[in-house]
């Protein structure tokens, strides 16, 4: 069984404490990852709109160059690049004709059959399993898992009957020790791609989101998505602005959840990189 | 085996039966099927271990039947044969004396076909281990090759049906292979007809087949036919449990289960 | 020699446009044995049929092949003309040139080769079909009703009252189903129960219906005019004959926090109890499941305080076989819980409800005696949203289809707040509004227009609760276009109607057929709606699909003419498709050798033995023997036999192998 | 060269995909001309002389349809059948008799895309396994065109 790793660009760059912690934790759990070599854009956000061949290419190179390294099952953790990803490979099976011509493009063979699984999929297929043992300091507080869009949809390539209402994460933070709040934002939006060209939009939006997991008491909002983590952590000042006072609630991946929990120090989960700073010992 | 020819003559002369079916001494070194009308005769009857040919055959045969009440010297491949034999209403147990043999060629009395069921249940059908090998080597060919192997193997049937007559469980009175409206096989002996054939032969032994071999025994060009039978009696076993015959157990083709699985059907 | 004729109907257009009939006609005009073939507009019609029946006359034809629509459409249309010119009926087969080939192909000449096939292939089995007379069988003239709904009862009085004995079959302790439950009713406002009752009353009083609540179908066997059924009658622990329906029982019960049925949960009864106080028989039951005694062995209150001694705890389920020659299946509809959809909270927030349960808040007979107070804390809602499709016609987490009741019922439960809570906000998030029905449009305006309903087009994205607040998130569609929020009280969710949870099972049964969504299947979506593809079973009501309760009154009536029809007859015609031992010449008799394998695979026990007998009556010879009265004619008998000495007359093993020759021979 | 086009004969029972298909027309679901049915009143009628009869008769491909489990119209034709099936692929496997060649499915009246998918996705199968020549050779077919 070889595990493959897209990062996509967002794990190089802003949201590289994902990528620190994602590779830590499995690391520590004994799981190697392959990061595919030569890997390209996967497409997000803009492709779509300009070719349909495009938008499919990209990702479908990525998957090809999977396949060549004979992986079997990929890791995607930005669930912008996992939602390009699943969609084309979804795409691709259901039209026999649409994948010879893309393999026939790409001059690569794309037999398409590797595993997809974003952060959550991949955790509890790999890491959840070890949590047993590998839990040294259990998160104590509440916290709200938050989902955003992506990596719960479309229904009808996740086949997830939870959609609206997922409970993955939850179950995760649960096994971490932590309280996983019960809360209405879950899958609300955060303002999404907004966040450069609207800044005051994200605020709003995702300033719900904040304030509702404040009053219901979490001590972190944890996020499985390089985007929500930009809305919610970068954009606070358009936050607080909008809900006119200053939130302190602290943003962090789950990865970075996991590898606290595992007793990695904060500087291995990436704690450091954010623009809120996270103080998580409060409850303890 | 004295005792076996006393009690055969005590039943002939007491006239509790009219024929005992036995085994008696064939041309070279072999042994053949002998049926004795007469006490006096009884000293013909002869057990060893070249008496392999199942004798079960003739229970359902006219011309015995004529005979009267028979007795049959019964060792455990005839044994198996009679029970199934009664599962298929074929012998009642008041028109039948069974004068069985064990294995260590003891003679042994069973009042009923219950108390055969009771003795095969510690004497059940194994297909030996030489036999799975060959079957799943057989089935291990690409399924082409295969095809040519078994076309090649059946190639030397001449359709002289001694299979048929040698097997205790093909005892009805008109064979399909012998209906001509429709007419369901080639009569002739070529590979379609051979083909046809002997997957009828096998399908209509599935499930009920005792594994007693007289049908290779009695194929004189030596084709392995049992090996057909034998594979199904695998699947049998694979896919349903258990083989082998019982009073109590239907038929495996006449019954089923809702939950027999496979994974074929889509 | 066959003198066969061939038809090619070209169906308007609907075979021709892709077929090229002529041709067909023409090649089905060279096989051997056929001495006529043509094709014409649509065989079905007078001429058509004229057309077969002069042919056969004229040219003297053994057997007619009709290529046209599937034989499950018209077989007994084209054996019927064929019989009418002297011809045996079961000498005419159909070749499906309609469902078969033309729908499903494009025009090409594959497509037409096709055509030709299937024709050759059912002219050589005409060939080799013989002459068969329909078997005569005696009518039960009873009929058994399953459910003792709206639907049940009314089936069960017209049956009853054009004077046969009526089995009405129910699984609650009442009858009156889901009618029982309602307030008022669309679109007139009538009180549920005050049109309902004397139903039940008459049902209970008619000489000719035999009432068993607390029973279900066990086991149904046998055919049209034949049936057996046998019915489970639940253990009720009394003695239906000593007690009075007094009360003092249930008034005495301990255990009184049972959540209601009837009441959908919004109030409670005790463990002996009857549903509500209409009820019919207005006789209690124990729900042992609930009940002291025999959950902990000690209690027996019931029996204390029983002024006749009624109460029987030995009492066990009995099972009552009956002779029936007709059912009629009208065992409703559930409705979906909602739990499916979690962004709408229910089960989560308490005072977020069904329709139902808003049935059982309106209802004067109700848990708050028909005023509109919430669940959680007995407040009366000042603002209330009703989300309209929450499961139906939604394919992704729901149902795909219509449940055809919510958009008027939740127009008048929105009706009904208004009337009963004066200056309440009522809101209705909604797809479209699917009002087809006399005066349902006018009552929709009215609760719009005079009621002062507010109608939202558009879905309902969350339910959750903050200060004390339901919070609606959704969104209007129409000219605004914007995201909604209501702060309500109270949401009722128009769940989806969906098919009860035992469907499928008493489905297979009674082997009637049933769509996906476990609904039972008519025999034809538009001319057999209450008939099922088992001859002699009935539908009624929603158990076929979702009705209002107009609709469901009518096909009740439907589904009992056709029993009324059914029962006008002594004794029926069956078809004579069923299995027969061969007989040959002594001193075989039959090539059967008795082995009985057929008998242990036949599901209808239909196969027995018979002794063959020399002059001097002495056996010869034991051998199968099908009875025409119980063999149904699957044939499974027939692929058993080794030997061949079964077969099925009509679909013959002569005639199979002839139609696999001819279908792979066309070169 | 034309592209193969597979003979397939389809054995379905009357109740069920029978009925199936008759949707399927209904629905105007297009599918394959290959295939061509044979109406039984029951899967447990379907003789497996029949299926034998059928390859010898130059068939490339086989369907057999009927009910699925508990929805038999007789209550248990479909699993009688079913046992049969088991047994007869077991054979026919050992045989060398290419078992992708027939195709099992289960086909309610409700399920007419099902039935065309059946029908698509066994030509399908049958094409890329090309003409049943083995069987061919063996059931004299061959020679008789060399013959003619």
């Amino acid at each position: 069984m070889k595990i493959g790793f897209y990062p996509g660009c967002s794990l190089t760059g802003s949201s590289r404490e994902y990528n620190e912690s994602l590779l830590a934790i499995a690391k520590e759990a004994g799981v190697e990852l392959f990061e595919i070599k030569d890997w390209n854009c996967c497409g997000a956000t803009a492709a779509h709109n300009l070719s349909k061949e495009l938008s499919l290419s990209l990702p479908a190179r990525n998957l090809a160059l999977a396949e060549l390294e004979e992986m079997d099952e990929l890791v995607v953790p930005c669930a912008a690049c996992f939602n390009r990803l699943v969609m084309t490979q979804h795409e691709l099976s259901e039209k026999e004709d649409v994948r010879k011509v893309i393999s026939e493009k790409l001059q690569m063979p794309l037999k398409n059959n590797v595993k997809i699984y974003n952060v959550l999929q991949f955790l509890e297929k790999h890491i959840v399993p070890r949590l047993d043992q590998l839990v040294k300091n259990p998160l104590t507080y509440d916290v709200a898992c938050y989902y955003g869009c992506l990596l719960v949809r479309p229904q009808k390539v996740m086949k997830s009957d939870r959609f609206e209402d997922p409970m993955s994460m939850d179950v995760i933070m649960t096994k971490l020790g932590a309280n996983p709040i019960d809360w209405p934002f879950k899958t609300e939006c955060c303002g999404a791609g907004f966040s450069v060209s609207k800044t005051e939009i994200v605020g709003e939006l995702s300033g719900k989101i904040v304030r509702n997991a404040t009053d219901r008491g979490a001590k972190a909002i944890v996020v499985a998505c390089p985007m929500c983590h930009s809305n919610l952590d970068m954009r606070r000042p358009a936050i607080n602005t909008y809900l006119n006072m200053k939130m302190d609630i602290p943003v962090i991946y789950i990865t970075q959840a996991i590898a606290l929990a595992m007793g990695l120090t904060p500087c291995q989960a990436g704690i450091q990189r954010h623009f809120v700073p996270v103080n998580l010992t409060v409850n303890r | 085996m004295n005792e076996l020819i006393k009690k055969a003559a005590a039943l002939l002369e007491s006239d509790s039966v009219q024929v005992v079916i036995g085994y008696g001494k064939g041309t070279s070194n072999r042994t053949r099927a002998i049926f004795v009308t007469e006490a006096a005769d009884c000293e013909k009857l002869i057990f060893d271990s070249r008496c392999v040919q199942n004798l079960a055959v003739y229970l359902t045969k006219l011309e015995i039947k004529k005979l009267g009440k028979p007795a049959i010297v019964a060792p455990i491949p005839v044994l198996r044969s009679i029970l199934q034999l009664a599962v298929e209403n074929q012998l009642t147990e008041n028109d039948l004396v069974i004068l069985g043999i064990t294995p260590e060629s003891e003679l042994v009395d069973f009042d009923s076909f219950a108390s055969i069921e009771t003795f095969l249940s510690t004497h059940k059908i194994e297909i030996e281990e030489k036999y799975t090998k060959t079957i799943a080597k057989i089935k291990s060919i690409p399924v082409a090759e295969r095809f040519a192997y078994w076309v090649k193997e059946l190639e030397p049937c001449f359709k002289c049906y001694a299979c048929r007559a040698a097997c205790p469980l093909c005892y009805c009175t008109r064979c399909t292979v012998d209906d001509n409206q429709p007419q369901w096989i080639s009569v002739a002996s070529h590979p379609l007809g051979n083909l046809e054939w002997h997957i009828m032969r096998a399908m209509h032994l599935a499930g009920r087949c005792t594994d007693c071999e007289a049908c290779y025994n009695a194929c004189p060009m030596g084709i392995p036919i049992h090996l057909l039978t034998k594979s199904m009696l695998q699947d049998v076993a694979d896919n349903f449990g258990s083989y082998g015959p019982s009073l109590d157990k239907q038929n495996t083709l006449s019954s089923f289960k809702p939950d027999d699985k496979e994974s074929f059907i889509r | 020699m066959s003198k066969i004729g061939v038809f090619i109907c070209h169906c308007g257009e609907n075979i021709s446009a892709t077929v090229d009939v002529a041709r067909v006609a023409e090649a089905a005009g060279q096989i051997d044995g056929v001495a006529f073939s043509t094709d014409y507009k649509y065989m079905c019609s007078d001429p058509g049929q004229t057309m077969i029946r002069q042919a056969i006359k004229e040219k003297g034809l053994t057997g007619v092949v009709v290529g046209s629509c599937s034989p499950r459409m018209h077989e007994p249309t084209f054996r019927k003309a064929c019989q009418e010119a002297g011809l045996n009926p079961f000498m005419c087969e159909m070749a499906n040139l309609r469902e078969h080939c033309s729908w499903v192909h494009d025009k090409s000449e594959a497509t037409t080769q096709k055509a030709i096939d299937l024709v050759r292939t059912l002219v050589e089995k005409v060939k080799l079909n013989k002459p068969l007379f329909s078997i005569k069988v005696p009518v039960t003239k009873t009929a058994l009703v399953i459910g003792g709904g709206i639907a049940g009862i009314q089936a069960s009085l017209d049956i009853a009252s054009a004077g046969h004995q009526v089995i009405l079959v129910e699984k609650d302790p009442s009858i009156g189903g889901h009618m029982s439950q309602l307030s008022e009713t669309f679109p007139t406002l009538d009180c549920s129960q005050c049109i309902l009752t004397p139903r039940m009353v008459e049902v209970a009083q008619h000489p000719n219906i035999t009432l068993m609540t607390y029973a279900e179908l066990e086991k149904l066997e046998g055919s049209i005019g034949n049936f057996k059924a046998t019915i489970r009658k639940k253990a009720k622990s009394i003695d239906e004959n000593l007690c009075t329906g007094c009360g003092t029982c249930i008034t005495k019960c301990p255990t009184k926090k049972i959540p209601s049925e009837f009441n959908t949960g919004l109030g409670m009864r005790t463990a002996i109890y009857v549903p509500f106080p209409q009820a019919v028989p207005n006789k209690p039951v124990i729900d042992k499941a609930n009940c002291s005694y025999y959950q902990k062995g000690k209690c027996k209150v019931c029996e204390k305080v029983c002024p006749t001694g009624a109460i029987r705890f030995d009492q066990e389920d009995e099972l009552v076989e009956l002779e029936v020659g007709a059912v009629v299946i009208a065992t409703g509809f559930d409705i979906m819980q909602p739990s499916g959809f979690p962004e709408y909270g229910y089960g989560k927030y308490k005072d977020v409800i069904t329709g139902l349960q808003f049935e059982r808040l309106a209802s004067a007979s109700g848990p708050t005696l028909g005023e509109i107070r919430r669940p959680s804390d007995g407040k009366i809602p000042e603002k209330i949203v009703f989300v309209a499709c929450a499961g139906s016609r939604d394919p992704a987490k729901g149902i795909p289809y219509c449940s055809k009741i919510c958009c008027m019922y939740t127009a008048k439960h929105a009706m009904l707040y208004q009337h009963k809570v004066h200056g309440g906000k009522s809101y209705i998030f909604y797809m479209d509004i699917r009002a087809a029905g006399k005066n349902y449009e006018e009552f929709v305006r009215r609760a719009i227009v005079e009621d002062a309903v507010n109608y939202i087009r558009g879905r309902v994205s969350k339910i959750y609760e903050e200060n004390g607040k339901l919070i609606v998130k959704g969104v209007d569609t129409l000219l605004s276009a914007k995201p909604v929020e209501i702060e309500a009280d109270m949401v009722v969710l128009a769940s989806a109607a969906v098919a009860n949870p035992g469907a499928e099972e008493l489905a297979q049964k009674m082997h009637v057929s049933y769509d996906s969504y476990n609904f039972f299947s008519e025999a034809h979506p538009k001319l057999k709606p209450v008939e099922t593809n088992t001859a002699g079973i009935f539908l009624a009501g929603a158990c076929q699909a979702p009705k209002d309760i107009p609709e469901t009154v009518a096909q009740a009536s439907g589904a009992a003419s056709k029993v009324i029809i059914l029962f006008s007859k002594d004794e029926l015609s069956r078809d004579p498709l069923i299995a027969v031992v061969n007989r040959s010449p002594a001193p075989v008799f039959s090539t059967c050798v008795g082995c009985f394998m057929c008998t242990s695979a036949c599901p209808y026990q239909a196969i027995g033995e018979e002794l063959i007998t020399n002059r001097q009556g002495k056996v010869i010879k034991k051998v199968a023997k099908v009875n025409p009265g119980l063999c149904q004619g699957c044939g499974t008998c027939v692929a058993f036999c080794r030997s061949k000495s079964i077969d099925i007359q009509g679909y013959s093993n002569e005639q199979m192998c002839a139609e696999v020759v001819a279908l792979l021979n066309n070169d | 060269m034309t592209e193969f086009e597979p003979k397939i004969i389809a054995f379905v029972c009357n109740w069920c995909t029978y009925a199936g298909a008759d949707l399927t027309g209904t629905s105007r679901i297009k599918y394959a001309q290959n295939v061509k049915i044979i109406r039984f009143p029951c899967t447990g009628r379907i003789d497996f002389m029949l299926l034998l009869k059928s390859f010898g008769e130059g068939a490339d491909g086989i369907i057999v349809s009927g009910c699925h489990p508990n929805d038999c119209h007789y209550t248990s034709g479909n699993f009688h059948a079913r046992r049969r099936w088991i047994m007869f692929r077991g054979l026919l496997d050992m045989l060398g008799i290419d078992v992708r060649r027939i195709q099992y499915s289960w086909v309610s009246a409700a399920e007419g895309s099902k039935w065309a998918d059946i029908v698509n996705s066994t030509v399908n199968t049958i094409r890329e396994l090309g003409p049943y020549t083995e069987y061919e050779k063996v059931a004299g077919y061959l020679e008789k065109e060399g013959k003619e």
